[in-house]
């Protein structure tokens, strides 16, 4: 007769086994934040094509007080979100290889958190030009 | 209990194992080819290899020299003709685990690189890193994975060799898990069951190197020969033993007493020399430096740790650039284990027990005196190791005899007569049974004690000098131990997952096991390669220019006969190393 | 283990992700601020976001093609983050989840073509 | 050195008494060079010989001794009780399943093995007697360090997808694919790509990236799974289009 009887433990709650779980679903948990400034954009959009008054309502939207707070919520998630997936990224993309030596991970992370300074500049200086007539 | 009908059955998977079964399978894909291994086969002790594998690729290097350097290194006790078909086939399956994906370090050509060993004459030891064997194990059991023929048996736990009328025909294996037996049967059986250093107390080697198969072929009137030649490996790690590879040395690494001083230059293997110059110095062979190390602790020049007396292997001056690239893992086992940084201190180390020279007696194609029974690897002795080994040959070996005597048993195999029906089933139930006794055992003697007496025993009796006196001893306290062990108890007494149950089955093995290197070096009286006697301190060729065969007797203490060495281009010489060495050779050449 | 070798769909999904997760993480945070915070912390002036000046970005083919852009794989790039977090916390993938979930995402992807053609090049 | 204790706490199963797992303490004399597996096997040698446990090379090469140790995966014989202030924790693997005490069933990590095909097949075959492939340092170094892998299922216990889908081939089994896959002598990326591609491969992933930070070995497996959704992709996309100069394909 065979004695055996596996033991299988349950996954029940495992992303609070481990502070690396926990900052996991901190980083995944962004997304909403992502989904709710695209639902936000979008709305804007619907406004701009209802035309001037619709898109006024929007901009009074986003001087209330409770939008505020709730954007500044999805500024610090984005920003998060933009810190952790260059974290990440070492992980994610085959080596780069200067000469013969791999480029190290945190090298990697470091620029593309430069490319986000980078890109986030680019876009205010941008948007101020746009904001002078320039389109 | 289970049966299961194979052609060829193979119990280990190590290296040797593992080449034994690809080259079975590829001498017939239509036959089946059981594998058993007690642990998952990249368990095996063959991933602990550090250093590297013998093989002449380098033009200014030669068969001859390889030759020459392996039958000098044993101190003549090898089978020449062995040797010599040995060292002529060690390149070619070096090259066959390339091609199947080992990844040997390279030159910047793209050819595969070599560096010196101790008692090499020439670089000729391929390396993959300091993870030689690692890499190579796992190369060997990743491509066994394309050959249907091959069964394995994981996991499962060799118990006893079914023999009918002089012929192997089976083995009794228990799976581990669910402790249910299995009879393998076969028309032949290869044993590559590994080494057995953990008799000892301080070595080198895994908790599964325990002589299993050379037990159980002993117990089957195999003889087991040349057991007395033990190899210390002069740089380990003081308390666990762990080894730091003798690549240490080929990569110029130092060793030095309490005062800094280059030590084995007392020893005959100076003068010092600028660079690392094969055979001088720290590239010596194994023996002479472990001897060297003890002289120097009776004269009290050695250093004084927590776990006894170290000497210094000083690696610094490599530089953290060559020792990141040629010894991660050294550093890496000196950072956690000592907490030492092998870049800016010398590490302490000392001798211990690293390789068993000897094993089950086998021919060229691992053939034993057993029909139908094949040994290979470690736990054989099919002659090419004599008195001492050189480190990078066992790889080798693994390689070279893996496949001949998985071709040949193929062909045993075939030629086999099927046994009359129901004698195995019989025979494989009767040899259950002691096992199971130990199961239902009520005796009060533990384990873990025994088997430290019988290390501590082992170490004092047969350590690197030995004297008449010591190994009396030692044989008699063996003998008490075994006595013991017939009362030993198990105190789990379940079927899953047992393990305290096959550490006593594994004890009874190394018990015999230890015995018969005992009385093996309790015979030799006279000092040859590793089997060094304080009372006979010189080589006698006229008496024991042979090898010794430890047979098993029902009752008592082994019968130790001899067995003439086979000689036939390289009679025997003095065994020199240094500028004694170049003189010597000078001599032989004139 | 069980043999499913049936081929995966999540490549076109995974590079929807990819692609609006490394968006989000580049410039999402400044487009938030932008947004939200532009014109009261005075990096932009007072009319930076006029109905005149926001219809001319978004009627300019260039900039109707970053809105959409942004607006969609932001979308995307959420939900497939969302789904898979579902999973993660036990709730898995039926095809109800699926729709729901990955259905937002298309959905606002229209929405967004629509309020950009209607407003017209 | 001056004798000094500490409590290990392991978590015990025997299937045929147990109908769940529960901790069971002992207390171990250390010094500062006693690693987590001597504990054990002093436990099981002096205190209790019914715990079992797997070991064999001490030395982190083996891939045997890996168990939970304070909650994360780690090798015994790579971990020492100087490490973990007050009480040492000691679980079998998260994710795979309990056969008893620190013993778990690793059939399925070894059948997840065997299924990438990890043998060299061969670009062009070549006899022994013609020597080596030529392979330089550069082109090795692409593959060397997935080639390390130990298969000690650490970075199993570490992923929380192979624990929520037990198909999911996992980040090992995907590290030896690619080394394989990167090897400039082998030409089987075509006979390999199926198991990536398949509900079972590569996208059950979510870049936890956790089995890469427990690898003892710095095999990056996260890094070989996640280079091959990309692959994956490109295979996904331009599978129609023939595709010149592909590895393994004859040229
Ligand atoms: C630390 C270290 C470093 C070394 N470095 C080198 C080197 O650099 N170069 C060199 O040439 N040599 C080296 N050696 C020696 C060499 O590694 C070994 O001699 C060789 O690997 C032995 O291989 P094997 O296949 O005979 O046995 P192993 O690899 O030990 O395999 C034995 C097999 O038998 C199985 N087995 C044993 N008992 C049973 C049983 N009862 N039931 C079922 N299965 C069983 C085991 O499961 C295992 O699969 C080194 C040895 C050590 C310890
Ligand atoms: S990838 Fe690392 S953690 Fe995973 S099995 Fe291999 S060695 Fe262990
Ligand atoms: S932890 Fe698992 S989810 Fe991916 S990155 Fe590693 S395989
Ligand atoms: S005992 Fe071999 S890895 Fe720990």
């Amino acid at each position: 007769m065979n004695a055996r009887r596996p033991y299988i433990r349950p996954m029940t709650r495992w992303y609070l086994r481990d502070p690396f779980f926990i900052e996991y679903m901190a980083h995944e948990g962004t997304a909403v934040f992502v989904w709710l400034f695209a639902l936000e954009l979008l709305a804007g959009l619907v406004c701009l094509a209802l035309g001037e008054a619709a898109w006024n309502g929007f901009l009074a939207w986003l001087g209330w007080l409770p939008a505020r707070l709730a954007n500044g919520l999805i500024l610090l998630m984005l920003l998060y979100h933009g810190i952790t997936w260059f974290l990440i990224l070492p992980r994610t993309i085959p080596p780069v290889r200067v000469g013969h030596a791999r480029v190290p991970g945190w090298v990697l992370s470091g620029a593309g958190m430069l490319a986000m300074v980078a890109a986030s500049a680019a876009l205010a200086v941008g948007a101020a030009w746009l904001a002078q007539g320039g389109l | 209990m289970k049966v299961f009908k194979a052609d060829v059955v193979i119990v280990g998977a190590g290296g040797a194992g593992l080449r034994a079964a690809i080259a079975a399978a590829e001498a017939d894909a239509a036959q089946t080819v059981a594998l058993v291994s007690k642990v998952y086969p990249m368990r095996s002790h063959t991933c602990a290899a550090e250093g590297g594998a013998a093989g002449v690729v380098d033009a200014r290097d030669s068969l001859d020299a390889h030759f020459h350097d392996t039958v000098a290194g044993g101190d003549w006790l090898c089978e020449q003709d062995v040797v010599d078909g040995f060292v002529a086939e060690c390149t070619r399956e070096l090259t066959r685990i390339e091609h199947w994906g080992c990844p040997w370090s390279r030159r910047e050509d793209g050819r595969v690189n070599v560096r010196p060993f101790g008692g090499m004459k020439n670089e000729r030891t391929w390396f993959a890193a300091d993870r030689t064997g690692m890499h190579l194990l796992h190369t060997l059991f990743q491509t066994s994975l394309k050959y249907p023929a091959i069964r394995r048996f994981d996991e499962y736990f060799l118990i006893d060799l079914i023999v009918v009328d002089g012929q192997a025909r089976g083995v009794l294996v228990v799976e581990i898990a669910s402790g249910e037996y299995t009879l393998i049967e076969a028309g032949a059986v290869i044993l590559a069951t590994g080494g057995a250093a953990r008799v000892f107390r301080e070595n080198t080697n895994g908790g599964i190197v325990t002589g299993d198969g050379m037990a159980v072929a002993y117990r089957h009137g195999v003889a087991l020969r040349d057991m007395e030649f033990v190899q210390y490996h002069p740089t380990c790690m003081p308390g666990t033993g762990l080894l730091f590879t003798e690549a240490c040395r080929g990569e110029g690494g130092l060793l030095m007493n309490r005062d800094g001083y280059r030590y084995l230059q007392d020893y005959g293997l100076g003068p010092v020399q600028d660079a690392p110059r094969n055979k001088f110095m720290e590239l010596g062979p194994r023996d002479r430096l472990s001897q060297a190390f003890w002289h120097e602790m009776q004269k009290g020049r050695t250093i004084d740790g927590p776990y006894g007396p170290v000497v210094h292997l000083d690696l610094r001056h490599l530089g953290a650039a060559r020792l990141a690239e040629r010894l991660p893992q050294i550093c890496e086992l000196a950072r956690e284990f000592m907490g030492i940084d092998p870049v800016s201190a010398p590490i302490p180390v000392r001798p211990a027990v690293h390789y068993t020279m000897g094993g089950i007696s086998a021919g060229a194609e691992g053939d034993t005196a057993l029909g139908g029974l094949f040994a290979v690897g470690e736990c054989s002795s099919v002659g090419i190791h004599g008195a001492n080994r050189l480190g990078s040959n066992s790889l080798s070996e693994l390689l070279v005899f893996g496949r001949r005597a998985g071709e040949a048993a193929t062909r045993a195999a075939r030629e086999a007569t099927p046994a009359p029906a129901g004698t195995l089933l019989a025979l494989a139930e009767a040899a259950a049974r002691p096992s199971q006794a130990l199961l239902r055992g009520t005796g009060g003697e533990r384990i873990a004690e025994l088997r430290r007496a019988m290390a501590q025993t082992m170490e004092d009796g047969c350590g690197i000098y030995r004297t008449e006196a010591s190994m009396q001893t030692t044989c008699d306290t063996l003998a008490g131990l075994r006595e013991r062990f017939t009362r030993v108890a198990v105190t789990d007494r379940s079927t899953v997952w047992n393990s305290e149950w096959f550490a006593a089955i594994e004890l009874g093995y190394q018990l015999e096991v230890a015995e018969a290197m005992a009385h093996s070096a309790l015979e030799r009286r006279e000092s040859r390669g590793a089997h060094q006697r304080l009372d006979f301190e010189a080589r006698d060729d006229a008496r024991f220019l042979r090898h010794s065969l430890a047979l098993r007797s029902a009752t008592g203490a082994p019968r130790i006969t001899y067995q003439d060495v086979k000689i036939t281009r390289l009679p025997p010489a003095v065994r020199a190393y240094g500028a004694a060495g170049l003189a010597a050779e000078a001599g032989e050449k004139a | 283990m069980k043999d499913s070798l049936k081929r995966s769909h999540e490549p076109v999904f995974w590079l929807l992700f990819g692609a609006g997760g490394m968006l989000a993480a580049l410039a999402g945070a400044m487009l938030v601020f932008l947004l939200a915070f532009g014109v009261p912390a005075g990096l932009l002036p007072a009319g930076a976001l006029s109905y005149a000046s926001m219809h001319a970005l978004a009627t300019h083919v260039l900039g109707k093609g970053a809105l959409f852009a942004v607006v969609a794989l932001f979308f995307w790039h959420a939900v497939h983050r969302i789904f898979h977090s579902l999973h993660d916390i036990g709730i898995h993938a039926t095809l109800r989840a699926r729709l729901l979930v990955y259905g937002s995402a298309a959905a606002g992807t229209l929405v967004a073509a629509w309020a950009l053609l209607a407003l017209g090049f | 050195m001056k004798p000094q204790t500490k409590t290990v706490a392991v978590l015990r199963y025997r299937p045929e008494q147990d109908t769940e797992p529960f901790w069971q303490e002992y207390e171990v004399p250390f010094a500062d060079d006693t690693s987590v597996l001597a504990a054990l096997n002093y436990i099981k040698d002096e205190l209790d010989g019914t715990l079992s446990f797997r070991w064999s090379c001490r030395q982190a090469i083996c891939g045997s001794c890996g168990f939970m140790i304070a909650g994360k995966p780690r090798l015994a014989c790579k971990s020492f009780l100087r490490e973990f202030p007050g009480k040492v924790t000691v679980e079998a693997l998260a994710h795979f399943p309990i056969e008893r005490d620190l013993v778990v069933v690793m059939d399925d990590f070894i059948a997840k093995i065997e299924r990438v095909k990890p043998w060299l097949m061969p670009r062009e075959e070549r006899s022994p007697d013609a020597g080596e492939y030529r392979q330089t340092p550069q082109e090795m170094s692409l593959y060397e360090q997935f080639a390390g892998c130990i298969n000690c299922g650490l970075c199993y216990a570490a992923c929380p997808q192979v624990g929520l889908n037990p198909d999911f081939l996992g980040p090992a089994a995907i590290a030896l694919l690619h080394r394989y896959n990167l090897d400039s002598r082998d030409g089987g990326s075509e006979a390999r790509k199926q198991l990536i591609n398949a509900e079972v491969g590569v996208f059950n992933c979510t870049a936890v990236g956790y089995c890469s930070a427990v690898c003892p070995k710095m095999v990056d497996p996260a890094n070989a799974v996640n280079v091959n959704k990309m692959n994956s992709a490109r295979d996904y996309f331009f599978r129609f289009l023939p595709r010149p100069g592909n590895k393994g394909d004859c040229q």
